[in-house]
């Protein structure tokens, strides 16, 4: 399955809650605020990376351009809204942890 | 417009796995009544439905809401009303309870009678792992959260 | 594929709008197809005629319509949720409709997959 | 004393708008004088005038409109924030009038207390 | 100065926000969602008790209602809305931690 | 109607002490937008402004914005703008940044002249810790947050 999550891990429990239902073989793309997630440098760096090994972790590029970001945890892949909509035909079902 | 444009799809016979999933407190935003107005909609259409409430979703559940004082509609009823909508799994993540000191006698009581077992009355409410509850979300065809 | 897109926040106030639309158009020009696109919650906000952005900055409402109606994509806004926030035929942008609930189900059910974009 | 409200939401899907409405009900009950309201961001949509909540629902734009009128409160809906919106002068309900932003600085500098309800 | 907080401290951060700025004297109200974080049982009772002893932190009743909630932490006064009104003439400044 | 409500209110010689408080992140939600609008309009009333920034209000600063291709309106550049209004004071919490790892030099930059020293350039974005913001915070008569 993909998870989405468009929440700042600083901000809110969604990224954290995902992470923690997340299982071997599914997919999270991380959408607007929840682009926070993907950095270098945060107390969440820990977790992604470690979470890369069993997990497809992405990131949506034009949020992470919006924000002036792109210090990208190793393992994170960068896609664009083209690679969103593959990432929702290759998983199945799709949630938003909103 | 309404000639070109397709506003009808074919779903006779179609029966799908919804999950609606719940991590919302209820009466500081509206999307737990919300939400539940989607539920009994789709209960019309015989999917296989289940309810999962998670994180702050699990206080929707919370019995002896009284919202006369801040003059808002009160729904928790409308979840006792579920079980004869022939909803019988509201299942409530039981490290969420844990976290926030509730056990399934703080919930809202919802009973539906099993078809499948001469219409007795059995509990539609259920503590599952985050594990269960997990395993369950991949099982599904559509989730709908808010 | 064939999509359905549930819109749970209203336009600029949430980015949620601006993210699924770019995502419907990415999936037509994949050559998906997008059935519907249900408007809940604020969503129903997405609707409304009167929006009048600033000159300078997209306006989230008209780029639906023109986007709904060159790939006849079907844009649902829940009566229920329209009417407490007062959405209604009197303020409905063109190539928007209102109907039931029942709607979102039904793409839910006719699509292979609904994805949700919200707060 | 002298009040100023800040309400950032809409009606019904955040509590803000019931929180403040309470507050200012309570304040006028204690005394005290609430010179304005002021809704901006998403509290524009609380002076809709369209809004028609269930019957067994608050009717939230009636009930700050009623209460104004009562107690001779000011409610002012941003003109910036209410054009992004959709909210103009066709749709505003009894009550409220539309003016800039410069309200809000105003009520600032004139009541003792500016107290802000949000998301 | 009177702090208001309107978010559960489980989903947002908030609470936490608000209990870092608070200094000796002043006082904190918990509304809507916040009034979560006025309760026994959660991983934040530690956090308030301690905090009551310099801080004055009251929660809304009308809300602690409205959620079925009443298991208030020691020392956590209960107010309505006319005490909130009181509470705001007796503080200044006014800051929501939206 | 508006002949019995009062809608102007005496405020000459009125100097008050407003700050404005960021704790959201940009982009996602319109807060960031619509708080800076606020922030210009009262530039023109001569009032004491004070920005903080802080949580995830820090990356409302941060440089290097490019909206292009999620085609929403880049605002970062109203900000540096600040300092021709008068605004001399962008405060950003250090623990904030720190837990972003973030630096000043990730910052825009905000110049404003200073008028008492002979309108020397100076800049308006500085690091302050928690304690001294919560301290700055009492001081104040009026705190606009969204």
């Amino acid at each position: 399955m993909l998870h989405l999550v468009n929440k700042s891990p600083f901000e809110r429990g969604a990224f954290e809650s995902c992470l923690n239902m997340a299982r071997k073989g599914s997919a999270i793309l991380l959408i607007e605020d929840g682009v926070y997630a993907a950095l270098k440098n945060t107390p969440f760096e820990d977790k992604v990376s470690a979470a890369v090994k069993d997990i497809r972790i992405c990131v949506l590029g034009p949020d992470l351009a919006a924000r002036g970001v792109d210090q990208v945890i190793e393992g994170v892949e960068v896609v664009d809204y083209g690679g969103f909509v593959d990432l929702t035909v290759d998983h199945t079902p799709v949630q938003s942890w909103l | 417009m309404s000639e070109e444009i397709q506003t009808e799809y074919e779903t006779e016979g179609v029966e799908k796995k919804f999950m609606f999933l719940n991590r919302k407190a209820p009466y500081g935003t509206i999307y737990a009544l919300e939400m539940l107005e989607t539920v009994l909609i789709s209960a019309a259409f015989d999917q296989d439905v289940t309810l999962v409430f998670m994180d702050d979703g699990v206080y929707q559940l919370k019995k002896g809401c009284d919202t006369k004082a801040v003059n808002m509609k009160n729904f928790s009823a409308t979840y006792k009303a579920l079980g004869d909508y022939d909803i019988s799994r509201l299942f409530v993540e039981k490290e969420s309870m844990d976290a926030r000191g509730l056990t399934i006698d703080d919930l809202v009581e919802v009973i539906f009678e099993d078809e499948d077992d001469d219409w007795a009355e059995k509990p539609a409410v259920h503590v599952k792992s985050r594990d269960e509850i997990a395993r369950l979300m991949e099982e599904q065809d559509v989730i709908i959260s808010a | 594929m064939k999509y359905g897109i549930l819109i749970n926040e209203g336009p600029f106030t949430h980015q949620a709008s601006d993210t699924a639309y770019h995502f419907t158009k990415a999936a037509i020009e994949k050559g998906h197809r997008v059935m519907r696109v249900f408007f809940y919650h604020d969503g129903v906000y997405n609707a409304n005629a009167l929006s009048e952005p600033q000159s300078d900055d997209r306006n989230i409402v008209k780029l639906w319509g023109d986007l709904a109606k060159e790939h006849k994509i079907d844009l649902v806004v829940c009566v229920a949720a329209g009417l407490r926030r007062g959405i209604k035929d009197q303020v409905l942008a063109e190539g928007f409709r209102i109907s039931g609930l029942g709607q979102l189900t039904e793409i839910g059910m006719a699509a292979d997959r609904l994805i949700t974009f919200g707060d």
